[in-house]
């Protein structure tokens, strides 16, 4: 295992804001934090380990390992960031603003996060408007329940 | 056949036999029950499962190609699952949830990390836990041709059925 | 590889004796496995079911014998305590005369444990048994006792199925009895018409074809007034009630008042609807009645009964496949017990304790010389027995009578006046707090013995698991005590008092346990060891004396504690799905308890409306016997000016009523007056 | 907006309306080339024959007012035409998740096995009448407006009434 230092490189553009990289990491290097509307994730400027776990995770390959010799680009692309680098700690982090639910009015996911899913689905499906769009989760199963409900209750009797 | 499990919705009780079933057998419950319009007219108790999609959406949001749609259902391989989260939030039904890291399950979406938590029709058991435990008979598992054929069949014989004199 | 066996076990809970595998790994419960080819269930298990595995681990599990002391709860060995008790026992009854002695049963304990108490408590010389049947079902066995002969159910579940009209009054089967649920919805399916009457909108309600929302307490009036409408448009059967029953005269001029508008008065039910049901009821070829403690639990209880009972009766609806009277009762083997006997006015097989010549044969029996004539006292009268100095000693098995009976303050008083109090269970229950002596006991799956379902299944169940730490079988503390009381008991093991049971109870004489573990049990009366069992009662003569079924009129009495302007609610109690009874073991089962953690109050969101309350308030009910605290839950459930509490948590019974039944003894736990206000 | 009415007591379950629907459903629309057709043509009514009472029933959609396959779809996928009034379905859009068939009161929704889509009747939009209705034999279904086919209903027993008129006159004679 290669303990000499390994510099993480963030694209800041690519990255959604989901939790791969957070929960793949073994030793909970990068952390994920939520306060109201806001979702935080902090990453190390370096860590010993060279399992890249969160390399493979990430789905939109925003992550790179960089060794010693590359680092001194990868610390210029920090420094252009320089509001992202936690002062006086080697740690630099991401914020991203939540979505709300339209219903229940509570943060779900990153604007991001959302897009990609959309582009995922087939394009066409959804670019029209549904009922569940915009609706957190819990929130779709809600109306899934409350729809299939009414249906029943019309017919209860019959 | 692709089977799922369906409901019949108009016998489910809502005693959350299945919830606990599953909880039972896996540790958190991927059935949720919840009585929903319960008003005057009486409530309905509806159980919200994976609908085993043909085209899931989870499974293009995916990634990792973790959740995948085999010729006999959904399939999920949680070697592959980077715990992204995406599947969550591309399901319509809201039937993916995340497991709290620290166990034990949790209603709310907003966990901090885990891992996808989905209805995987019991694996290596005829019938999934669920069906096999729901008192009224309301869960299902069938395929969506016979489930229609037996609303059908009952409609065909209320059809028909002599009425019991008139009242 | 792990060795995993499976072992076939019937449900601990309610009295619908479903099946299921217990699933071993290394000796250590680990799952359960469905068992679709049982008769009662196909498979199927409630929640309750589901959990039913999670108290045997249970942390609190009591593991050795306590003795209350100064300094708190000490261990005993099981000699000591046993020396103690039988000690206590001779010197009680030395002094203050065997009727100061009372033997509580336990309908949730098997028939050998049962039938070996009550052996004992009459060997010592008292009648003074009783078990929790009393407060639920010993209506059930007055009721139809005076109108059938026998206080059972008529029918198996599994014959609802084929029932063309079941008419439920006064019980939740959905949510209390899901496997009943299974069978009603088959019925619908083969195009049955379902007919729910409940004050409340239950999950079954939602199931039925037709709901009649009467006022609490208004059951007889309803079901006369069904039965003046089958009379009046003379849809009785009448070759039915020629043949097989006697009476008809009284009871027709007694229905005369009750017309449907008359009914629909008191009962506030459409007279529409009860016309509607009647026809149904009677016009189709075969109808269930199916009830619950929504009727038992009255001050007129017997007669609830009595009316549900002349309702089949008048359409013929007995003694068929798919016709009959099934009274849904509560605890595994409350039936079970009932029939073994322990009860104050019966001994084993429902012999009536004070009709002279009735204890001759079971002297011969038990070979004995003198038996307790007296009627003894039962469970609701000993409250008052043990103020007024006559009782001093009571044996609590299985039981948890601090949080299931009426007005519970005054009868904790009574147990801390009492001089001893032995309390034999598997947690330290509130009940058990008050006790002088608290005895371990085994579990059902840790122990073995038979139990008898609802619908008068007799099943073994077989001991599969370890107690844990020093608790012993409920018949094995039995038979030491027996001994050491010098009431020889020579049993080795539960197969030999099932023995004494078949040659003493007539309708288990067939009964043995190479027999009961062959199958999914046998179903009483089985009368010899070659008898199939019988699953239908009454298909050739009903069980009275001259084998015909009588017709008793019952009136209707305004409710006993009716609303007024001081206390204007009126509260009425029952189960939710999630827990079971007193609560002992459903609230200490952790997937029970997360879904349904609280002492609530269901109240209609009008009436909250009215008193600024909203969803969540902690509010105060109070009644003319004390008040508890518990979060209000808004629903139209319940009408206006009806309020509805879960009777699983501590805190009910201290407002409901303990007027009694005249006949039964069963306390009027539905309809208590009551006051609310915001904490 | 006409629907296929169905009257039970007519049909004598010789499923020539599942024939035609599966034909009319077909690329050549011709009996022959449609059995060896892939993917399979798929019938979109149901004879269900009740072994209890021995008599066939077609059952088929019946395109309800306030349906709750429509509310159910996720995605769009089953829709009601605003103009025609029918309940459309788009196998575009289906994402196979079969809650329609699961709230669907008639259970009339099937499932193309190969594109693995919901499957309804869409009232044959190539043709004036149904193919189902035009194969009937025995005239158990029809392709009418409600009104209309309560008409015909009427008109039945008022004839029969009216014979009965004729023959009460008769005997008055």
């Amino acid at each position: 295992m290669n303990k000499k230092p390994v510099y993480l490189e963030i694209d800041f553009d690519k990255c959604i804001g989901c939790r791969a990289c957070t929960s793949s990491c073994p030793n909970g290097f990068i952390r994920l934090s939520e306060t109201g509307r806001q979702r935080t994730i902090v990453f190390p400027e370096s860590c010993g380990m060279d399992c890249q776990a969160c390399v493979s995770a990430c789905p939109e390959d925003a992550i790179r390992f960089a060794r010693a010799q590359e680092y001194e680009e990868v610390r210029k692309n920090k420094e252009k960031q320089a509001e992202r680098v936690i002062s006086g700690s080697s740690e630099f982090e991401l914020c991203f603003e939540l979505v709300v639910c339209r219903k229940c009015k509570r943060p779900f996911a990153t604007e991001k996060e959302l897009k990609r899913v959309l582009e995922a689905i087939d394009a066409e499906i959804s670019s029209s408007e549904y009922a569940w769009k915009g609706l957190c989760p819990s929130c779709r199963r809600d109306l899934l329940r409350e729809r299939e409900a009414r249906a029943v209750l019309r017919v209860r009797k019959f | 056949m692709t089977k799922a499990v369906y409901v019949n919705l108009s016998h489910c009780i809502a005693c959350k036999a299945c919830e606990l079933a599953c909880e039972r057998e896996y540790g958190e419950a991927r059935v949720r029950v919840e009585v929903v319009l319960n008003g005057a007219g009486g409530g309905v108790g509806v159980p919200v499962s994976c609908r085993q999609c043909e085209t899931p959406f989870c499974a293009l949001a995916c990634p990792e190609n973790a959740l995948g749609r085999e010729v006999d259902g959904l399939k999920f391989d949680s070697g592959l699952c980077s715990d992204c989260g995406l599947c969550v939030l591309a399901c319509p039904f809201g039937a993916i949830e995340l497991k709290k890291a620290g166990g034990g399950s949790g209603t709310s979406f907003l966990n901090l990390s885990g891992t996808v938590v989905r209805c995987e029709l019991c694996p290596g058991k005829e019938t999934p836990v669920c069906v096999a435990t729901c008192p009224a008979g309301a869960l299902v598992y069938t395929d969506c041709e016979s489930f229609g054929k037996n609303i059908r069949r009952g409609k065909g014989k209320k059809c028909l059925k002599p009425s019991p004199a008139p009242l | 590889m792990e060795e995993r066996s499976l072992h076939p076990s019937i449900c601990p809970y309610c009295s619908v004796g479903c099946g299921f595998y217990i699933e071993l790994e290394k000796g250590r419960p680990v799952g359960i496995r469905y068992m679709p080819e049982h008769p009662v269930n196909e498979g199927a298990l409630c929640p309750k079911g589901n959990a039913a595995l999670e108290i045997l681990t249970h942390p609190e599990r009591l593991t050795h014998p306590l003795r209350k002391s100064e300094k708190g709860w000490e261990k005993l060995s099981w000699n000591e305590a046993l020396d103690t008790l039988a000690e206590k026992i001779r010197e009680v009854r030395g002094k203050a005369g065997p009727e100061a002695l009372a033997f509580l049963g336990s309908a949730k304990c098997s028939n050998e444990e049962n039938y070996l108490l009550q052996k004992i408590a009459r060997m010592l010389g008292t009648n003074n048994v009783d078990n929790c049947a009393r407060l639920c079902h010993a209506s059930t066995i007055t009721g139809l006792g005076k109108t059938l002969g026998a206080g059972a159910m008529t029918n198996p579940l599994s014959d609802l199925a084929h029932s063309e009209c079941i008419f439920v009054v006064g019980s939740n089967f959905a949510e209390n009895h899901p496997p009943v649920a299974r069978r009603v919805l088959q019925a619908k399916d083969r195009g049955a018409s379902l007919i729910v009457a409940d004050p409340r909108l239950t999950p079954s309600a939602w199931l039925s074809d037709l709901t009649l929302r009467l006022r609490p307490g208004t059951d007889i009036a309803l079901i006369n007034g069904l039965m003046q409408v089958i009379l009046a448009e003379g849809l009785e059967d009448r070759v039915f009630i020629r043949k097989r029953t006697v009476g008809i005269e009284g009871l027709e001029k007694a229905l005369k008042k009750y017309t449907p508008k008359t009914v629909s008065r008191i009962t506030g039910v459409p007279a529409g609807d009860i016309i509607k049901a009647a026809r149904t009821f009677a016009k189709a070829e075969t109808a269930s009645v199916v009830y619950s403690m929504g009727i038992t639990q009255h001050v007129s209880g017997t007669d609830n009964v009595t009316a549900c009972a002349d309702l089949a009766l008048l359409c013929g609806h007995l003694g068929k496949k798919g016709a009959g009277i099934l009274p849904l009762r509560g605890q595994n083997n409350v039936q079970g017990a009932c029939d073994m006997g322990v009860l104050a006015e019966f001994f084993p097989g429902y012999v009536k304790t004070d009709r002279a010549g009735n204890q001759e044969w079971l002297k011969k029996a038990w070979g004995l010389e003198k038996l307790p004539e007296k009627k003894g006292l039962v469970a609701t009268e000993m409250v008052d027995a043990v103020f007024g100095g006559s009782l001093k000693f009571a044996y609590i098995m299985g039981r948890d009578p601090v949080n299931s009976t009426p007005n519970a303050s005054k009868l904790k008083k009574a147990l801390d006046s009492l001089d001893f109090l032995v309390v034999q269970d598997i947690f330290l229950t509130d009940s058990a707090k008050h006790a002088d002596l608290v005895l371990p006991a085994a579990a059902w799956a840790e122990k073995e013995g038979s139990f008898t379902s609802t619908e008068r299944r007799i099943q073994w169940v077989e001991r599969t698991l370890v107690s844990p730490g020093d608790a012993k079988p409920d018949l094995e503390i039995l038979i030491e005590l027996a001994n050491r009381l010098g009431l020889d008991a020579t049993y080795k093991e539960a197969g030999d008092v099932l023995a004494e049971i078949a040659r003493t109870v007539p309708a288990y004489g067939g009964l043995s346990k190479e027999r009961l573990k062959e199958g999914c049990g046998l179903i009483w009366p089985c009368p010899d060891a070659l008898h199939p069992g019988t699953p239908i009662l009454h298909t050739e003569s009903f069980s009275t004396p001259n084998g015909l079924a009588s017709f008793v009129p019952v009136e209707f009495l305004e409710p006993a504690e009716p609303p007024d302007s001081d206390y204007p609610f009126l509260l009425i109690t029952g189960r939710t799905g999630l827990h079971y009874n007193a609560g002992s073991m459903s609230r200490r089962s952790e997937a029970l308890l997360c879904r349904e953690p609280e002492l609530y109050v269901e109240l209609n969101p009008a009436d909250a409306e009215a008193l600024a309350l909203e969803a969540g308030t902690i509010i105060v009910i109070e009644t003319r016997r004390g008040r508890t605290e518990a979060k209000a839950r808004l629903t139209q459930r319940v009408d206006r000016g009806v309020l509805f509490m879960p009777f699983h948590f501590p805190g009910t019974n201290l407002l409901t009523a303990d007027a009694l039944d005249r006949e039964s003894k069963i306390p009027g736990f539905k309809g208590s007056a009551c006051r609310i206000w915001r904490r | 907006m006409k629907e296929v009415m169905i009257r039970p007591e007519l049909c004598m379950g010789c499923r020539s309306c599942e024939i035609a629907c599966a034909v009319e459903h077909s690329k050549k629309k011709e009996l022959f080339s449609a059995i060896r057709e892939k993917p399979t043509p798929k019938k979109r009514i149901y004879v269900e024959y009740i072994p209890e009472l021995a008599v066939p029933v077609p059952v088929t959609c019946r395109h309800c007012e306030d349906a709750p396959c429509t509310t159910i779809c996720p995605t769009g996928a089953i829709s009601r035409d605003e103009l025609t009034r029918k309940v459309i379905h788009d196998p575009e859009f289906c994402i196979g998740c079969w809650a329609c068939s699961m709230v669907c009161n008639y259970g009339v929704i099937g499932k193309e096995k190969e594109a693995r889509v919901a499957v309804k009747c869409d009232l044959c939009p190539d043709r004036e009448v149904p193919a189902c209705v035009v194969a009937c034999p025995t005239n158990a279904l029809v392709f009418a407006e409600v009104e209309e086919f309560s008409g015909i209903k009427r008109a039945k027993v008022a004839l029969k009434m009216a014979k009965g008129v004729q023959m009460g006159a008769g005997k008055a004679h």
